[in-house]
C-alpha cells in the first residue's frame, strides 16, 4: 500500500506547492484528464522567456496533485527552452513511485498541460511513435 | 463503525463456481469484484456456448445453403427470440441487435429522431442520465434546432416528479430516461412517468443497460416505446446489445446503416430495406456474441429475476449501512429501496481514484471517476465518487471486505 | 473431365489440427468448408484466447483504476496496435474498431461523407460491389443530391480502366471500390487506381473485406484514404471490424455516435469529442473480440501474408482448371492471375441454389446466391451464382471432392 | 442427395405448369425470396371470386419453381375465401419433401406472393406467432 502513498506523496497531497490563481497570467491553460475527467489549470508569468511565478488549480487525486505540486516547484524560474526538456520519464523519476498505465495518465497531467498548454508544443510528430 | 460480522450472512445467488474469474487473485489478494455495473463477469455457460459455436457450428448467417450457415442462423435467430421472451416483447421483430446500449440510443436518434423531431420540438431528458443517453440526443438538437429539457435530481437522489409533471406541459415530442442510474442506483417509476409522457404525447426511450441485468422488466407492463441496452452488463458477451422497438414506429423508421443483410434488393442506384428487424442490421452480425447472449439470459433466467433483484436489494442496504459506519464517508444517492445494488461515495479529504488504488491494492475492484455522468457529477458539485457495485455472485462477506478495506484506505490518508 | 488426381497434391497452408470445425462432419461426409468468403474459420489460437480474456482479465476498459480493468484495458489497445501494424498504419490513432466492414464504410459515409459531399458532387463506384460499399454511398446521395457513377466490368470480370479514367476526368470528390471482389475473385490495380483518383481530387474509399484476409496489404503504399474489413473473415471473431482512416481526415471528421468513451467533456447541452482513436468509438466496445482478433492477426503473420496469398492463387487455379473441366459449367469471372481464390460458377440448366443443396450432402459448404452483389448479377444477367472459396486451411484433395461433387449435382439435373 | 430432388420435383422444375404471363390479369403480384433474392411473379384472371387462369413466372430453384408450378395447378378454379385456407404445411405436404428452413423460405415463395400479393392479406396477426 505505501509503495504508491508515500509520506511525501501524501504531504505534496495536503499542502501542495503553488497552488491557486495568478491574477494577470501571460500564459493560461486548462486540461481534463482523459481518464478521469478532473481538470487542472495552470498560469505563468513570463519574464522574457523565462517563468517568474507559477500556480496550478483544480481538484484531483493525490498523483495528480502531488505531480502538479512538485512540477510547477521545477518550473519555477525556467526558461520555456528548459522546460520543453523535460520528459514524462523526468516526471516518473521526479515521482518516485510505481505506477500503473491508468494512474500514469493522473502524474502526466500536469506535465500535459505545461506541454500543450502553456509551452504550445504541437505533440503531433512525438505521438507518431506509438507503434513502437 | 457498525459491527457488520454481527448481521446474518449473505451468500451468492448464483454458485460462485461458475464464474473461473472469481477465482482469481489480485495482488496477492482474492479477487474482490465489486464493479458489475461497469461490465459483468460471465459465468461458464456463456463462455462454453460461445467457444462451442467457433468449434463446431461457426459460418456466417442467413443466406447459406448448407448446414452449417442453418445451423448458424438458427443460432443467431435463436438468440433473438430468447431475448424477446426475456423482456416479453410481442415479437422478434421487435428486437435488433446493436453493439451496445449506446448505439441502440444513438440509432433511435438518428433514425427516429431525425425524421421525427423538428426545431423548436422539446426533448425531456433527466440530470441523472449517462453520456449515451445524453450525447445522441445532444446531436439530435443540434442538427435539428429540438431542445433540450432537464428532470431535476433532488438531493437524495431522486428524480424531481413535480418538476416532470411541469416539463410534460411543454408537450415533449420525446422523453428519455434511465430506468436505473448507474451512479446513484435510482430506480425511478418508470410505468407512471411513461404513463404520463404518453398522455402528454411524447415517444419514450428508456435506457435499460442497468435496469435489464439487474431487475424482472416487461416491454409490455412497461409500455416504453423504446429500450437500449448491452449484452457485457449481464453476463454475456462484450459486442453485442439489443434496441426494443415497438414494431410500428420501426417499421415506419428508415434505416440506420446500408449494407449486406438489411436490404430486400439492391440496384446500383436504389435499395428496398429489408423486413424488420433485419432492416436495422446490417453487414455480418455479431454471432457467436448472439449465442453467448443467449446463454447469458437463459442463466439469468433460471436464477430468476425476481430472486436476483431481491438478492441485490438486500446487497445493496448491507454496502450501505456498512460504508456509512465509516467517519468522513457520505453516500450519494438513495439510501432506502428501491435502488440498486449500484453504491456511489466519496470520503472528505480522499479523491475518488485513491480510494480505488487503495482498495486494488486489497484485489477489491471498485471504479471511481464520473462513471459516465458528467453532469451528474456537476449537480452534486462533485469531480468524481468512488462505486461499488453488487450482481448475482456476489456475497455479504465481500462486501464487509470492502467495508474494512475503505475504513483502512481512509486512515491513510486522515 | 481433367484429371485432376495427375496434378500435385496442395497441402493446407495452416495446420489442420488448430481449426476444430474442420474435423466435423456433416451430412455424414467429412465438412469441406469452402465458404471463407462469406466468413472464416477460428484456430484454436483465436478461441482459447477469448476464452482467456472472459476466464481471467474481464473487465471494462479505459476508465478502471484497478488491475483488471487496466490488463483489460492493455489488451483492447494491443490489438489496436497489433492490427496497426498489421496494414502497415502510422499510429494507432488511425485504427477505429467497428463492429464489421459494413458499419466502417457507413461510418465513413455519414461522417466524412455529410460534412463534405454536396449536391452534384459525382461519386465514383464500381459495378462489382457488395451491397456494403454500394448502399452507404446511396443513402449519402439521397440526403445529399450527389451523383452515383460506376466503372463497368468488362466480360471477364474486370475493371474497366479506360472508362475509370473518362470518370476521373468528371472529378469526383469520392472513388470508392474494393480490393478484391468477393464474386468474381478480381483484384483491380489499386495502388495504380488510387494514385489516379488523388490526381482527379477525389478521395479513395477501399472496402479491404476480402483483401485484408487474403492478401499482403500496406495502407502507406496503397495510400488508400480510408479502408474497412471485418475481424470474421481473416481467423477473427465475429462482432468486430476495423475502420482505417488517414489521421488528417479523421481529426477533421464530425464524431459518428454519441455516448460513453466517445467523449472528453460532456455537459447537459453539449459535449466535447475524445481525441483519436476514441473518438469514434462510442459505448463500451468489443473487447474479447479485440482481443480475438489480435490473436488472429498474430496467427495470420505466423503464416505469412505472402504465402497465404501464394497458397491461394494456386488453389484459385486448381479450382478453375477442375471445374471448367465439367460440361456446362461457366466460371464468371477472371480465369487468370491476378485474383483471389474465390470462384463463382454457374451450371446450364440448374439453380445455384439446387448445386449448394446437393452439395451439402455430400459435406461440402459452398454458397449460392447474388452474394451480396446484386447489381453485379444484373451486369451479368444471372440470378445468382454457385461460389467457391478457399483459405489457409484448404487442400487440393477438397477441390477435388468439391469437383466430384459438382459432376455429380450436374448429372442429377442434366 | 434423391430426398430432395426426387423425380417428380425435378419434372415440375424442368417442365412447369402454369408458367408464363397473362395479358390483362386481374391481379397480379411479384415477390422476392429474401433469402436469394429470387423473383416469382404471379398473374391471376378472376370470373367473380374465382381464379380461372393463373401464370407464374420467374427464375428460381428447383425447389421454388416446382413449388410453383404445384400450387398454380391448385390454385386453378378455386375461389379467393379457398386459397387463403391453403396453409404452410398444406404447401410442406404438397411438395412431400424434407426441407430445411432455408430451403422451406423457397417453397413457401409462391405461396407467399399468393397470400401477400394476390388475395392482400394482412399478414400481421399470423406472424404474431413468433414468439412461440
Ligand atoms: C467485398 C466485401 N465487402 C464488404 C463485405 C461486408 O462485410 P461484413 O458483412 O463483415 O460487414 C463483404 C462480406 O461479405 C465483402 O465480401
Ligand atoms: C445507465 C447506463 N446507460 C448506458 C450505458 C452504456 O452502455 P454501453 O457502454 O454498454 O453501451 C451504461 C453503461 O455504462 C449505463 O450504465
Amino acid at each position: 500500500m505505501d509503495d504508491l502513498y508515500r509520506e511525501y506523496i501524501l504531504e505534496h497531497y495536503k499542502s501542495p506547492h503553488n497552488k491557486g490563481d495568478i491574477a494577470h497570467p501571460d500564459r493560461f491553460a486548462a486540461y481534463a484528464n482523459p481518464f478521469c475527467g478532473d481538470r487542472l489549470q495552470m498560469g505563468v508569468r513570463l519574464e522574457g522567456d523565462r517563468v517568474v511565478e507559477v500556480r496550478f488549480n483544480g481538484t484531483g487525486c493525490a498523483i495528480s496533485q502531488a505531480s502538479a505540486s512538485m512540477l510547477t516547484d521545477e518550473i519555477q524560474g525556467k526558461t520555456l527552452a528548459e522546460l520543453a526538456e523535460i520528459t514524462k520519464e523526468d516526471i516518473f523519476e521526479m515521482l518516485g513511485i510505481p505506477l500503473s498505465p491508468a494512474r500514469q495518465k493522473c502524474a502526466l497531467l500536469a506535465w500535459e498541460v505545461l506541454r500543450k498548454g502553456i509551452l504550445r508544443l504541437d505533440e503531433d510528430t512525438a505521438e507518431e511513435s506509438d507503434l513502437a | 463503525m457498525l459491527d457488520v460480522s454481527a448481521q446474518p450472512a449473505i451468500d451468492a445467488l448464483a454458485p460462485r463456481a461458475d464464474f473461473p474469474i472469481l477465482s482469481r487473485e489480485v495482488n496477492g489478494k482474492p479477487l474482490v469484484y465489486l464493479d458489475s455495473t461497469a461490465s459483468s463477469q460471465k459465468p461458464l455457460a456463456v463462455i462454453d456456448a460461445m467457444e462451442r459455436f467457433y468449434r463446431q457450428s461457426n459460418a456466417n448467417v442467413h443466406r447459406g445453403a448448407y448446414a452449417l450457415s442453418e445451423e448458424a442462423s438458427a443460432a443467431y435467430e435463436g438468440a433473438r427470440k430468447a431475448v424477446a421472451k426475456f423482456i416479453h416483447a410481442r415479437s422478434v421483430k421487435e428486437i435488433v441487435f446493436t453493439r451496445n446500449a449506446t448505439e441502440g440510443l444513438n440509432v433511435v436518434a438518428q433514425t427516429w429522431g431525425l425524421a421525427n423531431i423538428k426545431a423548436g420540438d422539446v426533448i425531456v431528458l433527466s440530470e441523472m442520465e449517462h453520456h449515451s443517453n445524453l450525447v445522441p440526443w445532444q446531436i439530435l438538437a443540434a442538427r435539428t434546432g429540438a431542445v433540450l429539457e432537464f428532470i431535476p435530481v433532488t438531493d437524495d437522489g431522486l428524480l424531481d416528479l413535480a418538476a416532470y409533471a411541469r416539463l410534460l406541459e411543454r408537450r415533449p415530442r420525446l422523453v428519455a430516461f434511465t430506468l436505473m442510474s448507474n451512479v446513484l442506483g435510482t430506480i425511478p417509476p418508470a410505468r407512471e412517468m411513461i404513463a404520463q409522457a404518453h398522455a402528454a404525447g411524447a415517444v419514450v426511450v428508456c435506457d435499460g443497460a442497468q435496469a435489464v441485468p439487474h431487475l424482472p422488466l416487461d416491454v409490455r407492463a412497461l409500455d416504453c416505446d423504446f429500450l437500449a441496452f448491452s449484452s457485457h452488463k449481464m453476463l454475456g458477451p462484450t459486442g453485442i446489445g439489443v434496441l426494443y422497438g415497438k414494431r410500428a414506429l420501426l417499421e415506419a423508421m428508415p434505416p440506420f446503416l446500408g449494407g449486406g443483410d438489411m436490404i430486400r434488393e439492391v440496384h446500383l442506384r436504389s435499395f428496398t430495406p429489408n423486413d424488420l428487424p433485419w432492416k436495422f442490421e446490417a453487414g455480418t452480425p455479431a454471432i457467436a456474441e448472439a449465442v453467448g447472449l443467449h446463454a447469458a439470459v437463459d442463466y439469468l433466467s433460471a436464477l430468476g429475476m425476481e430472486r436476483v433483484a431481491a438478492h441485490e436489494a438486500e446487497l445493496a442496504q448491507r454496502m450501505i449501512a456498512a460504508l456509512s459506519a465509516i467517519p468522513g464517508l457520505h453516500i450519494i444517492g438513495p439510501t432506502s429501496p428501491p435502488r440498486g445494488a449500484v453504491v456511489s461515495f466519496t470520503i472528505d479529504g480522499m479523491h475518488p481514484h485513491d480510494i480505488a488504488t487503495l482498495l486494488d491494492q486489497d484485489g477489491i475492484a471498485i471504479r471511481a471517476g464520473h462513471h459516465c455522468a458528467q453532469p451528474l457529477m456537476e449537480r452534486f458539485g462533485l469531480p468524481a465518487t468512488a462505486r461499488a457495485s453488487a450482481y448475482v455472485y456476489t456475497t455479504s462477506s465481500e462486501i464487509d471486505t470492502l467495508a474494512e478495506s475503505v475504513a483502512r484506505a481512509r486512515d491513510l490518508f486522515a
